[in-house]
């Protein structure tokens, strides 16, 4: 009976509740979409239990500017359908921050809906990339990086290692990917660039429906012998690929995970040492940053911690939290134009757009190595991307590179094709962000 | 309609009637299931407007006979000539469209639809509106159903089965399912009728019912019948003529009497009848 | 003719210049067909015996595995969680039986095929509700690392550069000792007598005195006991979350091929299906079609045979009667 | 004696072969519609009209498809989640590539022509574009549902139910191989482009909820309007033979090949609209994720908990399947308050959803054995009990 009914809710709901008879004022709203059951549970649920760690503490410490959060969860499933059906759910009960689904599909359907409804959606490092162009999506955002930009950088990687750009002619890389939107978005920057650099992209879908069955790509994979692997994966698909991976006896440091591929939770569900494998990432792992202290002393120490506190510290659980201090220091940017008081849609988007976190800051807030320094533009909502590697020990996850930015001058361009594309196809007039 | 006067059946066996050409020849029918002969070579034919009756002991091959004659089995040997052509295979909705009815031995109707449908059903032949019109319903569609359901009400009347018309047939007792059965396959307006044991199972006023529906519907809509039954004094009552089957094969042909005196019927069949 | 060359000669060809993969991948269809099967046993026995259509084997294996899982997760040592997953199985059937069955015999399959998709819903709502959401590792020290053929002498004789894995060899294995196992109950046991009984004619297995709903609960048990050996064979190879019972709907084309009431049909079209569907997939769906074709081949695959024999390979002949 | 017939009197057939035959009937039937077409728009929330009553009528739709087929004519399927997004998927291409009627003329003949277009009253009556679209889409997926149901005419029940995930799963993987499905999309997601109907937006997430609402409503009753006739008209009754004794059916010159693909190709038009409004209208985009097996389990549970063979039946079998969810997920969050007052724990989310699960697989059980042929049998016998009333019978 582990953790059949935590305590977690019950403590935020007690503390929002005791919190609103003090401060009469709004609270500004967290509509979370989460996970927790299903095939994607084990990463959804460390991604929601370190939003919620993090909101719990901004209201432990006084709120945002006095301001303080409040939030409900919805169980999508990552499914597409349920999560438009929670989001519906959500939406109406609270002056909206931010939504973030954590899943492709269902930010592909709730495109039009949150320009509809003036609601933020933060997609952080995933969804459509193309709505990294503010001027035909002001209302999404994607930053720190998109899935081309995350392409881009892993293949820089990759040429470095292989001793250049065009030492990559003729070499094979392969892409395991989640057969499903998600998976599919960074195959045509790959396809790209395998036109440019001269390799042969191989590409290898694993459907949803089955995604624990990977025998047929991995010997496929045997017999095929690409130098790299690269994998957009989720949910239970990491782990069967990580194990299928280790019994062909793959080079596992020539196993490139994405930075959704790339979690405790996927190297030891897999039931394998897989040492040497690597991941992408956008932040530090392990509960280093100052903020770790606060959370134990103010939430896990007072038994009203979210979730496991072994857990703290793992890639996804920080994720979690650089989604909510994302989000956080939008509603302050924005605060510095409109006040100290719950925001509306499009005061918030506000803040989202002019969000310049620097480095200096972000150790104000104790968020060392957790978000990275970020800019955003009207005109740009992906900042500016690049991201770090780690690798597996066999134990954890040790991030070994610096910043590998990715390749803009290549991504940006294709990102605006495609938003006007969209844009032609749907009738929308790009703003101007001239001004 | 009124009702046909119920009058004791032997004088019904006496009337005058027009029998006509040959309606129906079967030659030399052979059907085998696997090794196993239900059928070896067959023959005999019915005629316009007369009332044929099929006998013999269970395990016969009567019912076999029925099912090859309306297409359901493929003899693997023989002709069948029908209205003067010699056919080759056919399913048995082109057999219904070239107006061979048929009832069954187990009762097989309709469960889940009500009186009325299961005798409307029988009207599907001769409905022609469009696909469109029958999802609108009007046009075609709407005068056509009117006009057969009227069509069918007489067939209800006929059969004096108005008060269960609305009743799922699921639920009716056995002897007016049959009756009901009769109904439907009447509703298709069949020149050759096949009857599978339309009695079995019915207490004696039920039969004499029976018995009236078969020749009024053999006088008045000239239908030709063929009927499989057990009864020997419905048969020889009511048929013009009888054929007798045994293990297969053909015993005996001819009137009632001449089959009746046939010393190979009597002892093939009758004499070892359980009946 | 172009057509004929990359669609046949390729694929052919690609066969031929390395029938060590093909060999490999024979043996890996092999590994998956018997892991099919053994659901598919799992749904033959309920069916010979009930004529229900059990949806719910598919959420069986899970809850069974769960089970396993969670009282491992609780420290308890294999030999005493086996059993109580074992028993938690048996218990279930008993429920199933009482709950369900009773008040729904002589109820259409339709609705008995329906209420099982019930259980399979109340199963995996169960076992998540008392284990959680969370995907589980079901360990219990059997093998499943892969073999190099190259590493051993006979491989070396043979020239065979093949890999082939443990938990494959072991999913034939346990395969083969269920369904040897299953005969000799079938054959030799009074309860196994008794079912056979039942399954050829109910009313007069009840007529000789067998008591149908003790017969029910057996095959309802006895399927359980198919759903934790497939369980923990499964196990080795996966995590333990709810895709487990999409992947049991891979045991319905299973089925079908092997005919519903034989169970070494069950077998024989597990084998053919998972090796089919891995070739095709190997040599035709990943470098013709874009791969995934595991999604339904197996499916598009019981359809021609179907045409050909509607009851199956091995099933019972059905026969049109008027 | 509350229900009841006596005094009616029918004096024609045309009267007695009406939809409603009994005037309560015809009042409770009006009733209903005002309710669902006037009070229920002004009276609930975005939210109920959005993502509880418009995926009920959606949902409804695709039930009443499948019953024409199951119901109706016998043929088990669960490809349903396949042709729905059939007509997802065929709908956008058309509303991408045929703009408008005018642009359709104009690619065929090279001169583009307005047409008239006046509006009157705010509503602009020869705006039907879309509607064309939609039956374009279905038609396309009435054909290749017809296709698919070739196999009928040789493999039978819970077979055929096999071979229909055949075309599940081939269909879904095609929507995910092809990019032309998505106009090459890169992620493989169609959007939803907005459109109208009558000069009222009815699709795209800035349409308001209510003309999304009405634009499901009148077309969940003009489809039951049309199920309704065709099962009281020949088709319906070639159905019905068909599934309740086939060979009879034969016998009396029912063609069987003709009934059982004429019931697969009307089910697929329907569960093609059906998917087509539940990309357009509901999740506002096409994706495979939405039409899995498990919707096809879930029409199928609604045509079966709602009863075989009614019109009724699949309203009552969508609204079971539709509804309870998020009912019992809306119901047990709002517990939670209750529950801390008591001092008690509060359900997580996840433990909502699996205590969901159990709840909807134990109700599915429970109308099994209460009513096995369906909600809609419970109504009919409630009807028998007003009839008599106050007697016992």
């Amino acid at each position: 009976m582990r953790r059949v009914i935590t305590s977690g809710v019950l403590a935020a709901a007690v503390m929002a509740a005791t919190v609103g008879v003090t401060h009469a004022a709004e609270e500004q709203y967290f509509p979370l979409l989460v996970y927790r059951t299903g095939p994607y549970a084990a990463n959804g649920a460390q991604l929601a239990n370190g939003q919620i760690d993090y909101l719990k503490l901004i209201n432990a410490k006084g709120g945002v500017n006095g301001v303080m959060v409040k939030w409900e969860e919805c169980e999508t499933e990552y499914k597409t359908d349920l999560g438009v059906e929670c989001y519906e759910r959500l939406k109406g009960n609270g002056k909206v921050a931010a939504i973030s689904p954590f899943s492709t599909g269902i930010t592909y359907a709730l495109l039009e809906k949150v320009a509809a409804d003036q609601n933020v959606l933060f997609s952080m490092g995933y969804g459509r990339t193309s709505a990294a162009d503010g001027r035909v999506f002001p209302w999404v955002f994607n930053f720190p990086a998109t899935y081309w930009s995350q392409a881009t950088s892993i293949m820089k990687y990759v040429a470095e290692q292989e001793g250049g750009a065009d030492k990559l002619n003729g070499k094979k890389i392969a892409l395991v990917h989640l057969d499903h939107p998600y998976g599919k978005e960074p195959i045509p920057t790959l396809q790209k660039l395998a036109v440019d650099d001269g390799f042969e992209l191989l590409l290898y879908p694993v459907p949803p429906t089955s995604m624990t069955d990977q025998k047929s790509i991995w010997l496929d994979i045997r017999r095929s012998k690409p130098d790299w692997i690269l994998m957009w994966g989720w949910g239970a698909m990491n782990p069967t690929a990580i194990k299928e991976a280790s019994l062909i006896r793959y080079p596992m440091d020539h196993f490139i995970g994405n930075w959704w591929a790339a979690a405790e939770v996927d190297v030891r569900g897999s039931g394998v040492p897989a040492e040497g494998y690597i991941g992408a990432n956008f932040h530090e792992v392990g509960a280093k940053a100052p903020i770790f202290a606060e959370i134990k002393s103010e939430l896990y120490a007072k038994g009203q911690g979210t979730g496991p506190e072994a857990e703290l510290g793992e890639v996804l659980y920080n994720r979690g939290i650089a989604n909510s201090a994302f989000t956080v220091e939008a509603m302050v940017t924005a605060m510095k134009k409109y006040g100290n008081k719950a925001l509306s849609g499009e005061e918030i988007r506000w803040g989202f757009e002019n969000l310049d976190i620097t480095q200096a800051r972000i150790d104000e807030l104790g968020l060392t190595g957790i978000i990275p320094p970020t800019k955003v533009t009207c005109a740009n909502h992906e900042g500016s991307p690049a991201i770090k590697l780690q690798r597996w020990d066999g134990k954890s996850w040790t991030v070994f590179t610096d910043w590998i930015p990715a390749m803009t001058d290549l991504v940006r361009p294709l990102i605006e094709a495609d938003a006007a594309q969209y844009a032609k196809e749907n009738g929308i007039e790009p703003r101007s962000c001239e001004s | 309609m009124a009702p046909a006067e119920a009058a004791p059946l032997s004088e019904r066996a006496s009337r005058a009637r027009q029998v006509g050409e040959v309606l129906l020849a079967v030659d030399n029918i052979t059907l085998r299931f696997g090794g196993v002969a239900a059928l070896t070579n067959i023959s005999f034919d019915i005629r316009q407007g007369e009332i044929r009756a099929i006998i013999g002991p269970n395990g016969a091959g009567k019912s076999s006979m029925l099912n090859v004659i309306n297409g359901f089995y493929h003899p693997q040997e023989g002709r069948i000539t029908y209205q003067g052509k010699t056919r080759a295979r056919m399913r048995p909705h082109e057999a219904a469209k070239r107006g061979i009815g048929r009832t069954f031995q187990n009762i097989a109707l309709f469960k889940g639809m009500t009186t009325l449908d299961n005798i409307m059903t029988g009207r599907v032949l001769k409905m022609h509106a469009g696909f469109l019109a029958q999802v609108v319903y009007l046009g075609r569609a709407k005068q056509e159903e009117l006009a057969h359901r009227a069509a069918v009400e007489r067939i209800i009347d006929f059969l004096e089965i108005q008060a269960i018309r609305n009743q799922p047939v699921g639920k009716l007792p056995y002897g007016l399912q049959k009756r009901v059965e009769l109904g439907r396959a009447l509703a298709t307006e069949p020149t050759l009728l096949l009857l599978d044991e339309p009695m079995a199972g019915m207490n004696l006023e039920e039969k004499e019912d029976m018995c009236r529906f078969i020749l009024d519907a053999n006088e008045e809509f000239g239908t030709t019948i063929a009927l499989i039954e057990h009864d020997m004094g419905v048969v020889m009552d009511i048929s013009d003529r009888v054929v007798v089957l045994d293990y297969g094969r053909k015993l005996a042909d001819g009137s009632p009497d001449v089959v009746r005196g046939d010393p190979a019927v009597i002892d093939a069949y009758l004499g070892v009848s359980h009946d | 003719m172009e057509l004929f060359a990359t669609y046949v000669l390729g694929p052919l060809g690609e066969m031929a210049d390395n029938p060590a993969g093909v060999v490999e991948t024979v043996i890996g269809g092999l590994g998956n067909g018997f892991l099919y099967a053994l659901v598919a046993i799992g749904f033959v026995i309920i069916f010979k015996s009930s004529g229900v259509f059990n949806f719910a084997q598919g959420a069986m294996v899970f809850f069974a595995a769960l089970n396993f899982a969670g009282l491992l997760e609780l420290g308890l040592p294999w030999y005493l969680a086996g059993p109580l997953a074992l028993g938690a199985m048996f218990l279930f059937a008993v429920l199933v039986e009482r709950v369900a069955l009773r008040p729904l015999v002589g109820q259409s399959q339709l609705t008995l095929f329906m209420a099982t998709i019930g259980i399979s819903f109340l199963l995996q709502g169960f076992g998540e509700a008392i284990w959680g959401g969370n995907p589980h590792l079901l360990k219990v020290g059997l093998p499943e690392d892969s073999l190099f053929a190259i590493d051993y002498a006979w491989g070396q004789a043979l020239g065979l550069d093949i890999i082939i894995q443990q938990s494959d060899l072991l999913a034939i294995a346990t395969g083969l000792v269920m369904v040897g196992g299953l005969f000799l109950f079938f054959q030799f046991s009074r309860v196994g007598r008794a079912l056979r009984a039942v399954a050829d004619d109910h009313a007069a297995a009840m007529s000789v005195g067998i008591p149908l709903q003790h017969m029910w609960i057996a095959v309802w048990a006895l399927s359980g006991l198919a759903a934790f050996v497939a369980a923990t064979i499964w196990g080795t190879k996966i995590q333990i979350e709810p895709t487990m019972i999409n992947l049991a709907l891979k045991a319905l084309p299973v089925l079908i091929l092997g005919g519903l009431t034989s169970i070494p049909g069950a077998v024989i079209g597990g084998c053919i299906i998972g090796i089919s569907e891995l070739l095709f997939e190997t040599y035709w769906g990943q470098p013709l079609f874009g791969g995934a074709t595991t999604e339904w081949f197996a499916y598009l695959l019981t359809v021609p045979v179907l045409l050909i024999r509607p009851q199956g390979l091995f099933g019972e002949r059905l026969i049109e009667r008027v | 004696m509350l229900y009841r017939e006596t005094g009616v009197f029918h004096s024609s057939y045309a009267a007695d072969q009406a939809i409603f035959k009994l005037p309560q009937d015809r009042y409770a039937i009006a009733f209903w519609l005002v309710v669902a077409a006037v009070v229920l728009p002004l009276t609930v929330s975005n939210y109920v009209l959005t993502d509880l009553l418009t995926p009920f009528l959606i949902m409804a739709i695709a039930a009443l498809g499948l019953n024409v087929l199951t119901g109706y004519c016998g043929q088990l399927s669960l490809g349903t989640g396949a042709f729905m997004a059939l007509g997802g998927y065929m709908t956008y291409k058309l509303v991408t590539a045929l703009p408008s009627a005018s642009a359709l003329i104009g690619s065929l003949t090279g001169v583009e022509l307005a047409l008239p277009d006046p509006v009157i009253l705010g509503i602009r009556p020869f705006d039907l574009w879309f509607l064309a679209i939609l039956i374009g889409a279905g038609l396309i997926t009435a054909v290749v549902g017809l296709v698919f149901g070739l196999p009928s005419l040789k493999i039978k029940g819970l077979y055929l139910a096999v071979t229909t995930l055949a075309a599940q799963f081939f269909l879904v993987w095609l929507f995910i191989k092809v990019p032309w499905f998505t106009n090459y999309s890169p992620a493989g997601i169609a959007p939803a482009p907005p459109r109208t109907l009558l000069g009222l937006q009815v699709t795209g997430a800035a349409s308001p909820p209510v003309n999304r609402y009405l634009f499901v409503l009148a077309l969940t009753c003009l489809a039951a309007l049309a199920v309704k006739n065709v099962t009281r008209c020949k088709v319906g009754r070639s159905w019905m033979a068909i599934r309740d004794m086939d060979i009879a059916a034969e016998m009396i010159g029912i063609s069987p090949t003709r009934a059982k693909l004429s019931a697969f190709a009307f089910s697929s038009f329907l569960i093609g609209l059906a998917g087509a409004l539940w990309a357009f209208v509901k999740i506002n985009s096409v994706q495979t994720d939405a039409y899995g097996i498990l919707v096809s389990f879930q029409v199928l549970f609604m045509v079966i908990i709602g009863g075989l063979g009614t019109v009724l039946g699949s309203f009552l079998g969508a609204a079971f399947v539709i509804l309870t969810p998020i009912l019992l997920n809306i119901g047990l969050t709002a517990l939670n308050p209750g529950l801390q007052a008591l001092g008690l724990p509060a359900f997580e989310v996840a433990m909502i959803k699996h205590i969901e699960f159990m709840i909807f697989g134990a109700l599915i059980i429970f109308f099994l054995i209460v009513e096995p042929h369906g909600l809609a049998r419970l109504w009919q016998i409630a009807k028998q009990k007003l009839r008599t009333w106050p007697f016992p019978y």
